[in-house]
């Protein structure tokens, strides 16, 4: 094998060899130089791959043939390799992307690039606490130089303060190394492991010294003006190495020096990281140039990289696991995202809209962002669980609500920034320029982050049960994104189908989980066949649609917790793709995917509880939570609360399913919110109906569900917008679902089954016609609708039958749940709940006829009379499900017998008993099928008998109505439907104030206020970086050593 | 003896921590951050030192076991290394400077505030 | 009951020049963008014209003649200064609910039309609208002189003088104004008549409508509804 | 389950005599209204004579189908609540088909019609029907506050939702009604009754000359009769509710009227002496003195 | 006012970190295991009877290697970022000619300067200095050439060519010292001669004469490099 000195030799080599070839043989360098990063690259590759084969072990290389402490020496091990190796590909890849720029710009950048890269592979390699101060001085000269490149004002003013900063640190390095050494008499940095510096009293300031150098190297909040303003003003090629390789290798060399000051200074650089990965995270929320956003970004993440190496106590030999995988899904998200950056260069995030001009760049970009919140399949979301679950054995709970805390931060700006690129319009941009030299570099570090996710996932407890063959399906559908709509839609059902029958004998014991499995695939099938409706390719809905159902399914299958969250945050990926497909989505997809983190992170916690409790991850370790159960329960609860929308978490709904396109509002209505109703539902039947700790939980959550209820039809029935209406309306079916389960008894169970059930059914049906209405209407506003009914009876039809079903009147099933919920109330004695949910059923009414007399009945407008009915491929599933709703009307014990039966073991409670289609309970009775003869008997014959009466009746059209003896004007004037509830809202309007949603925008403007005012300190002063630097230091000391 | 000169050393390198953080124009807080790094430098000569011996030079090779009265040559070697880090470092600043007048004609650091929040 | 100019000359003067702006053809368009041709009578209006109905045969008849007279509703709708007179059948001193006679307040629930005095043109048109609207059978009880050859506004440039060119009415009441005691006299003639099966002058309205119309639309210049209102 | 045509034909029966005894009762009630006023009022046949003359109109328009069918709704909103009621306490026959479903099931039968109604109307494309119905559901809403709450009470009282269990345990004199044992429930639901029957002062739906009857605006002829028979057959059916409830059933057809037209006055009674309320007055009152006399009927179970 | 304050409290703050080094510090009468090491072994091991050679070239060679390289970065990224500006800035300067005594001094200084230079780094494993030391003799010769001369275009390319070479023999001595003795950078890849005289200690002579020479064109380059971009004002 090639030692790795070869990589200076190699290195300083060619780079002084350029000089020689000088401008006599300009155009070698440029060859010279990719062949020497290529060579670099592979004998660090070489290493690692021997030690990823386990054939080699950890080696140490002499220099001057001398052993250590009397010479200098190299490490080469696993993290070593690892990390020359990385940098070294960046180096590559970096080379690659700036090619032009470098053979425009004279032989003696390349000189300058190849010792920039030679320099961070000794300080990661080198043992020797001087040397590796020369080659971090080689390391941020080299990098001075490289910032020149830009030749811009801001450049020199950037490298300028970076020059001063790192020279006043290192001047602090130099004093704390030559100290060191005075106490020690070695510079090696193994034997100053060995001497505890730390704790001698005496010996303790060089220490201090040593560390604060090297922490200052990582830039910690707040004393990182120049390193931002770096990020900013290079090169964006040079901010993609700074960000990726320097970041690493100042990780590596903490980690490396920070034994010297042994395990008591552990505690102060968690506490430094955990400062700037908050503080840094929390100023990019206000950021707007995406040079420096990313650097804050860059920042934030070595922040969270340096609480890890504080914790590594705690997190022992998952220390390096969980480093290396945040670590490289920063090195390569932060790598690309620079290098897209250079690119596009904007100078506004807004800017970025124009990446839709090349689908791929948008690919990556979405790749690199959810890479680095730790989505899965990315390392950082297996680095992130690990880092978590094993805290959580440790109880460190303050530890994790700080990273959670400062993740959901990240995603507040990574989101927008998200959402921008895929809404923002981008017709006045200019078009890409794009060379192959430039997208190779992305391409690869965007699969490298795939194929690392792939092959880290065994490494996790439970990681090798992750399913992921409908991943591969989606990759699959990715690229046969440009076939025509009816090819990917009938791949897709068929995709789905086949899975479903493939999943059933695995659920096949499990009624539950195939009722859950029913409304995911089958609403899948039914949803997707609408999408026949539309036209054209209808770029990248397929792959987000599967991959929403994917972690639908996976939620379902999941059988450890692992599984189960990973197929989480696949769901909540796809559906945000879903739901900002719509036109004026963005905000809404926004605070969507915003809620949707905080309640993963809620979730995460939860599971960190629950593992920390039994050190087991399978979905099992819920139902045994010894370690502050309560607030286990609590988080996750308030995890799975954000997808049901329940009260106080509900804000981001109505706009995410009002303003979707009109096939996916059902997808995520009627569908997606189930998710959480099952996350629900497996964590109360773990919790289990005595537990004492859930009592007051469940208690809590009862009354959530009944205020929801209340709210979001009240708030519903003051809506003018169909598809809002809708969403409201869904926030309260959802309230009445988690009031059900929150009851804890056999019956309240029965009821949120019968409501969920109902639910996906009939919102299916209103999503679905109402969201094809508005397209076809071309409006949203129900006031502007009218008289559809001639023209779509078909649609009123299925929206009759639905709103029959969601006022729960008989003889349709949505009385089923009514019934059952009476029974459960009583028995359970949440009398005052039970009646505000009755209360709030009978609001139901109002916007059930405000939605069905706005859209079909009133006055047909003009510009809709030569409307037709909408799609039949629409209206096919819609009738399928019609027919089903019928079937458990007429049928429901043939549902809801099995159900019950399924219950029974979880609850010692009161049981719905059945005596053929008859339903007893201790209460009362009910009897669907005599209901549904009995009712539709006798409304036959009253038909019958009024249309013997009146056979003759003149059809007239929509003016011949009496009009205080005048006639209306125009059809928009006559039209009832506005504000129609106002009496009501003079009265209750007071109820829905829209006080959850101004809550939220205080404290987002919070948020933003104090970031606002915290980034003033970078005044963008040379002196004031300088004060900050000196600040931090002396307050560090303070702390510490002066014992404040 | 040796306590002066680490005491200058030290008084050095906060006189340069001074000046960096006070002084406006851009070439003074140069000679600011070169006051800084010779205090440095003096200061780990001096630590280097030992009273009463003499300089790292031998005279001849010293037989096996006895140890020639001698400062201790580390430190005068990381010095050197030092003092030409600090040159590097130096004349980068001073190119750094060179553009930055280029740029805005002045050298006071309250003109180079572009980069900021 | 001829006036003395050309009436055929006079209406189409006005055809043109009073179509209200509101009837006038008109282009909206689609959301998919297509153009729409809105003809605001033929798509707002029924166009269809009255048709006869003929009454049952015999016995059952009678009876339903006998409810029809017991069960008289009226449409709220005071046309002129006579409406003064017919809230007082509401109170203890008339007491009309003895007779079967309510008041409805709108034409769709109502059989009796108390034209109550005057009718200036405008309200005319609001007068034959309204009446239009009632289901037959209906009736029409016209209330006070003005209704009978125009009164003491004989010669106003905006009244009508009989009111039978343009609807037909059952009952007369004469005096200006009749008290509500006449009033009640007229329902009881009303009743009478109906009873003998001579209270079907709706079908009488549907017979000669064509005549109707024309005096109707000589006198209504701005004719801005369809012909039949239904 | 008793599907036989002779329990068909016996319901027939008892719904022919609530319809008629439901149009008596609304031609007294009118009288009494009457006399109050110092007039006669109508002759006591005169609905008779008002729904002959409706089914015998000879013009008739309609708007739609949900104009047409609208009505057919409202109808069996009223004939259901009939049919899945036990009329007279211990009788077979005239229990109906009342074993199909419990108290919970009439509760919510109620919507059928004001769902069919608010249809039908809704298709007239008149926004005086609208306006009726949008003030009809925003008072419904809270009407149903108390009413609930006093039957979670009487569920919680009795420990069973079926009403002849109900009946049966009130049964043994009237110290065993559920007004002596459970009062405010009773008085929380009697108010509630007065929101229901829409009489004065909660009948702005109806505002005759404002918004011209409101809903049924441009319902006439047949469609109006239809309307009219739901009428009678509703309020005995709501009647017949509150007595089965509150005041021990009827064990006959005679207790049955007597009770029925007490309850029924009770909301006359009412209606002639208050004026009108405005809609957002009437929404606001039945939340505050009805639900808090609700909710103590349910305190005192706690 | 605030801000002296502040930055005077800061500077307080530092005079207590500092105080602790202070308090830290004592005097030493002995040597480091260090430098113990060093004194025992360092003349016998490499040969060089200049200490601080021994540790610079050899012990701490790869230190060395690095020092080259500040340099040559710094030369690289000089010339680099004085070389490019924007073409309307470029307008020759009038200068002030040099003094009669300045230029003709230097005419006869320049060569003796050199020769200095060029024995301190030849003798740097023998006598205080080296390579560097030598190097920046060199350079200043080079600096009062330009001072006399302020309009003398050095040759970059021979300058180039010099650095470029030494720095490539330094590599390549160094790559040989894995191949023919211990590891890289390893002085004895020449034997190691007598102790005390010029062609003794291995290859250090060898190596300090590319540094030497490296450094002094380096240097040269520097200070060429500011030159060329000051009269270009």
């Amino acid at each position: 094998m090639v030692g790795p000195i070869y990589i200076i030799a190699i290195a300083l080599g060619l780079a002084f060899a350029m000089g020689l070839f000088g401008k006599a043989l300009k155009g070698i360098t440029g060859a010279l130089l990719m062949l020497g990063l290529a060579a670099m690259t592979f004998i660090s590759g070489q290493w690692l791959w021997a030690f990823l084969t386990d054939s080699v072990t950890t080696t140490q290389i002499f220099t001057a043939g001398f052993k250590p402490p009397y010479s200098i020496n190299l490490q080469m091990g696993m993290e070593e390799a690892i990390l020359t190796f990385i940098i070294n590909v960046a180096g590559l890849l970096g080379a690659t992307y700036m090619y032009q720029t470098f053979s425009k710009k004279g032989e003696q950048l390349k000189m300058i690039f190849l010792v920039f890269i030679m320099s961070m592979n000794v300080t990661v390699m080198t043992r020797d606490m001087f040397n590796l101060f020369v080659f971090l001085e080689i390391e941020s000269i080299a990098l001075a130089g490289l910032v020149l490149m830009s030749n811009t004002g801001k450049a020199f003013q950037a490298g300028m303060k970076y020059l001063i900063a790192t020279g006043i640190i290192s001047g602090l390095l130099l004093l704390g190394i030559i100290f060191a050494y005075s106490f020690t008499g070695t510079l090696n940095i193994d034997d100053m492991i060995g001497a505890h510096l730390g704790t001698i009293k005496a010996s303790s300031v060089a220490v201090f010294l040593i560390l604060v150098a090297f922490i200052l190297e990582l830039k910690p909040f707040p004393a990182n003006g120049w390193g931002l303003d770096v990020y900013t003003a290079a090169h964006p090629g040079i901010g993609a190495l700074v960000s990726a390789t320097v970041a690493s290798a100042g990780v590596y060399v903490l980690y490396k020096v920070m034994p010297i000051a042994g395990q008591e200074w552990y505690y102060y650089v968690s506490l430094i990281g955990a400062l700037t990965f908050v503080g840094s995270n929390l100023m990019g929320t206000r950021q707007n140039t995406p040079n420096r956003l990313l650097g804050y970004s860059s920042i934030g993440q070595v922040g969270l990289l340096m609480i890890i190496l504080g914790l590594q106590d705690y997190l022992g030999d998952k220390t390096a696991f969980i480093a290396f995988g945040i670590l490289i899904s920063h090195y390569a998200a932060k790598a690309g995202l620079f290098w897209i950056s250079g690119i596009l260069k904007a100078n506004d995030i807004k800017d970025w809209a124009a990446l839709r001009k090349n689908p791929f760049l948008l690919f990556l970009f979405g790749t690199f962002l959810f890479a680095l919140i730790g989505f899965p399949p990315f390392p950082s979301f297996f680095a992130k669980w690990e880092l978590i679950m094993t805290l959580s054995t440790q109880g460190q709970l303050v530890w994790i609500a700080v990273i959670l805390v400062g993740s959901f931060i990240e995603g507040i700006y990574l989101f927008r920034w998200l959402g921008y690129a895929l809404k923002l319009d981008h017709s006045e941009l200019p078009s890409l320029n794009i060379t192959w030299n430039k997208m190779i570099p992305i391409w690869v570090m965007g699969m490298s982050l795939y194929v690392l996710g792939v092959y880290v996932t065994p490494m996790v407890e439970f990681g090798r049960y992750i399913n992921y063959i409908p991943l591969l399906f989606i990759l699959v559908m990715f690229a046969l994104d440009f076939l025509p709509v009816y090819i990917k839609n009938t791949l897709s059902i068929g995709g789905v189908v086949w899975y479903m029958i493939d999943l059933w004998p695995r659920i096949e014991d499990d009624l539950m989980r195939q009722i859950f499995a029913v409304i995911f695939l089958g609403g899948a099938v039914i949803t997707l066949a609408a999408g026949y409706s539309k036209k054209g390719t209808r770029k990248g809905f397929y792959p987000m649609a599967l991959l929403m159902f994917a972690g639908l399914v996976g939620i379902i299958e999941a059988s450890s917790m692992i599984d189960f969250f990973f197929s989480w945050e696949l769901m909540t990926a796809g559906s945000y793709f879903l739901i900002i497909r719509g036109k004026r989505s963005m905000p809404h997809a926004y605070s969507y995917i915003l809620f949707s983190i905080a309640g993963a992170y809620a979730i995460l916690m939860g599971f960190g509880l629950a593992y920390g409790s039994n050190l087991d991850a399978g979905l099992t370790a819920l139902g045994n939570i010894s370690f502050l159960p309560t607030l286990a329960y609590s988080l996750l609860a308030v995890g799975f609360m954000t997808k049901t929308a329940s009260l106080g978490l509900h804000i981001w709904l109505p706009g995410a399913h009002g303003e979707a396109e009109s096939d996916v509002s059902p997808m995520v209505s009627a569908i997606l919110l189930k998710a959480g109703v099952f996350g629900l539902m497996l964590l109360f039947l773990f919790i289990g109906t005595d537990n004492p700790n859930a009592t007051k939980l469940l208690y809590v959550l009862g009354w959530v569900g009944a205020l929801t209820t209340l709210v979001g039809n009240m708030s519903a029935a003051f809506q003018e917008d169909a598809k809002r209406l809708l969403a409201y309306s869904s926030i309260a079916q959802l309230g009445y679902v988690l009031f059900g389960l929150a009851i804890m008894t056999h019956m309240g169970w029965m009821a949120s089954f019968t409501y969920t059930i109902n639910h996906f059914m009939f919102k299916s049906i209103l999503f679905l016609v109402i969201g094809g209405i508005v397209v076809k209407l071309g409006t949203h506003n129900m006031f502007e609708m009218g008289g559809m009914i001639k023209k779509m009876p078909f649609s009123f039809i299925a929206v009759l039958i639905s709103i029959i079903v969601i006022g729960g009147i008989p003889p349709l099933s949505g009385f089923a749940g009514k019934w059952l919920f009476y029974n459960a109330i009583i028995e359970k004695g949440w009398y005052f709940q039970g009646a505000i949910i009755f209360f709030a059923g009978i609001i139901a009414f109002l916007y059930l006829y405000k939605l069905i007399h706005s859209v079909f009945l009133g006055q047909l407008k003009d510009n809709h009379r030569n409307m037709t009915e909408i799609s039949w491929w629409i209206l096919g599933p819609v009738y399928v499900l019609i027919i089903g709703i019928m079937i458990f009307s007429a049928f429901p014990q043939y549902v809801l017998q099995p159900i019950g039966e399924m219950l029974n073991p979880y609850f010692n409670t009161e049981i719905v008993s059945w005596e053929g289609t008859k339903a007893f309970t201790k209460l009362g009775y009910w009897d669907g099928t005599t209901i549904m003869i009995v009712v539709g008997t006798a409304f036959v014959l009253l038909l019958g008998w009024l249309i013997s009466l009146s056979r003759k009746a003149q059809k007239v059209k929509q003016f011949n109505i009496v009009y205080a003896a005048e006639r209306p004007f125009r059809p928009e004037t006559t039209h009832v439907s506005y504000n129609i509830y106002a009496g009501y809202k003079k009265a209750l309007g007071f109820l829905v104030a829209p006080g959850i949603t101004n809550f939220w925008n205080t404290v987002s403007d919070m948020v933003l206020d104090i970031a606002g005012w915290l980034r003033r300190i970078y005044s963008g002063s040379i002196q004031n970086y300088t004060l900050h630097v000196i600040v931090f230091i002396v307050v560090f000391y303070l702390i510490t050593i002066g014992g404040l | 003896m040796e306590y002066i000169i680490i005491s200058i050393g030290f008084a050095l390198v906060l006189l340069g921590l001074y000046g960096i953080m006070y002084m406006r124009n851009l070439m003074r807080i140069i000679i600011a951050f070169t006051l800084f790094n010779t205090g440095i430098n003096i200061v780990m000569v001096s630590i280097g030192y030992i009273r009463n011996a003499s300089a790292p030079i031998l005279d001849a090779i010293p037989a096996a076991g006895t140890t020639p009265n001698i400062v201790d040559p580390v430190p005068q070697a990381l010095v050197l290394t030092a003092i030409v880090i600090g040159l590097g470092v130096t004349a980068l600043m001073l190119t750094y400077v060179v553009k930055l007048h280029q740029d805005k004609k002045s050298l006071d650091i309250n003109n180079f505030k572009d980069l900021k929040w | 009951m001829e006036k003395d100019f050309d009436k055929k000359a006079l209406t189409d003067m006005y055809k043109d020049k009073f179509l209200a702006p509101e009837n006038e053809k008109r282009q909206v368009a689609a959301p998919d963008g297509s153009i729409i041709e809105i003809d605001p009578l033929d798509d707002y209006f029924c166009q269809e014209r009255p048709k006869e109905l003929k009454p049952r045969k015999g016995a059952v008849e009678k009876f339903l003649n006998w409810a029809r007279a017991e069960s008289l509703w009226v449409l709220g709708f005071g046309t002129g200064c006579g409406s003064i007179e017919i809230p007082p059948l509401v109170t203890p001193r008339f007491d009309m609910y003895r007779y079967g006679v309510q008041m409805r307040p709108t034409p769709r629930q109502s059989n009796v039309f108390i034209i109550s005095g005057y009718l200036s043109v405008k309200t005319l048109k609001r007068a034959i609208r309204s009446y239009e609207q009632m289901p037959s059978p209906k009736y029409i009880i016209a209330l006070g002189s003005c209704t009978i050859n125009g009164g003491m506004y004989w010669d106003s440039y905006n009244t009508i003088n009989r009111l039978d060119h343009f609807m037909p009415v059952d009952v007369y009441i004469a005096g200006c104004m009749p008290r509500p005691e006449a009033l009640l006299a007229g329902f009881g003639k009303l009743k009478e008549l109906i009873k003998e099966g001579k209270g079907e002058k709706a079908n009488e309205y549907a017979r000669n409508f064509d005549w109707y119309k024309a005096n109707q639309k000589k006198i209504i210049k701005d004719w801005n509804m369809p012909d039949f209102n239904w | 389950m008793d599907y036989s045509l002779t329990k068909f034909l016996w319901t027939l029966l008892g719904l022919f005599i609530v319809t008629n005894w439901g149009l008596l009762m609304s031609s007294t009630m009118r009288r009494i209204g009457a006399r109050v006023a110092g007039r006669y009022g109508i002759p006591w046949y005169q609905p008779w004579i008002d729904l002959a003359k409706l089914y015998s109109l000879r013009s008739q328009i309609t708007h739609g189908t949900m104009f047409y069918i609208g009505p057919v709704f409202r109808l069996m909103g009223g004939v259901g609540m009939f049919l899945f009621m036990p009329m007279i306490f211990g009788s077979a026959l005239w229990s109906n088909y009342s074993f199909s479903g419990d108290l919970i099931l009439i509760l919510y039968f109620q919507f059928f019609g004001m769902l069919g109604m608010a249809l039908g109307a809704g298709e007239g494309g008149q926004p005086y029907s609208a306006i009726g119905i949008s003030r009809g559901l925003s008072q419904f809403t809270t009407i149903e506050v108390p009413m609930t709450l006093a039957v979670i009470s009487l569920a919680i009282q009795y420990q069973t939702f079926s009403i002849s269990d109900i009946v049966a345990a009130q049964q043994g004199g009237f110290m065993n009604w559920t007004v002596m044992t459970n009062p405010f429930a009773t008085i929380a639901a009697m108010l509630s009754l007065l929101g229901a029957f829409g009489h004065s002062p909660f009948n702005l739906v109806k505002a005759p000359n404002e918004i011209p009857i409101g809903p049924p605006t441009e319902y006439h002829g047949t469609f109006l009769g239809v309307l009219r028979t739901n009428g009678a057959i509703l309020h005995v059916a709501e009647a017949a509710l509150f007595m089965n409830l509150f005041f021990g059933g009827a064990t006959s057809w005679f207790e049955l009227i007597i009770k029925t037209f007490l309850i029924y006055f009770w909301s006359v009674f009412v209606g002639t002496v208050f004026p009108r309320f405005r809609i957002e007055q009437s929404v606001v009152w039945f939340l505050k003195w009805p639900t808090i006399l609700g909710i103590i009927a349910i305190i005192i179970y706690l | 006012m605030v801000k002296k304050f502040l930055i005077l409290l800061l500077v307080a703050g530092m005079g207590l970190i500092i105080f602790d080094l202070y308090q830290a510090y004592d005097s030493k009468e002995n040597l480091s295991t260090l430098g113990e090491y060093y004194a025992q072994n360092g003349a016998e091991e490499v040969g060089a009877a200049n200490l601080v050679t021994a540790v610079v070239v050899t012990y701490r060679g790869l230190d060395t290697l690095g020092e080259v390289s500040i340099l040559f970065l710094t030369a690289a990224i000089l010339s680099f970022a004085l070389s490019f500006r924007k073409e309307d800035e470029i307008e020759e300067k009038e200068l002030r000619p040099t003094s009669e005594i300045l230029s003709i001094a230097s005419q006869v200084l320049t060569p003796i300067i050199m020769l200095v230079g060029i024995y301190i780094f030849i003798n740097g494993h023998l006598t205080p200095g080296g390579g560097f030391q030598g190097g920046a003799v060199i350079a200043s010769a080079i600096l009062l050439m330009l001072m006399a001369k302020p309009k003398l275009e050095i040759s970059h390319k021979i300058i180039g060519f010099v650095e470029s070479i030494s720095g490539l023999s330094f590599i390549i001595i160094g790559a040989l010292g894995i191949v023919l003795a211990g590891g890289f950078l390893d002085n004895r890849i020449m034997s190691l001669g007598t102790f005390g005289t010029l062609l003794s200690a291995g290859a250090i002579p060898l190596i300090y004469i590319f540094v030497g020479l490296k450094v002094g064109a380096e240097l040269s380059n520097i200070v060429g490099s500011m030159s060329h971009n000051q009269n270009e004002k």
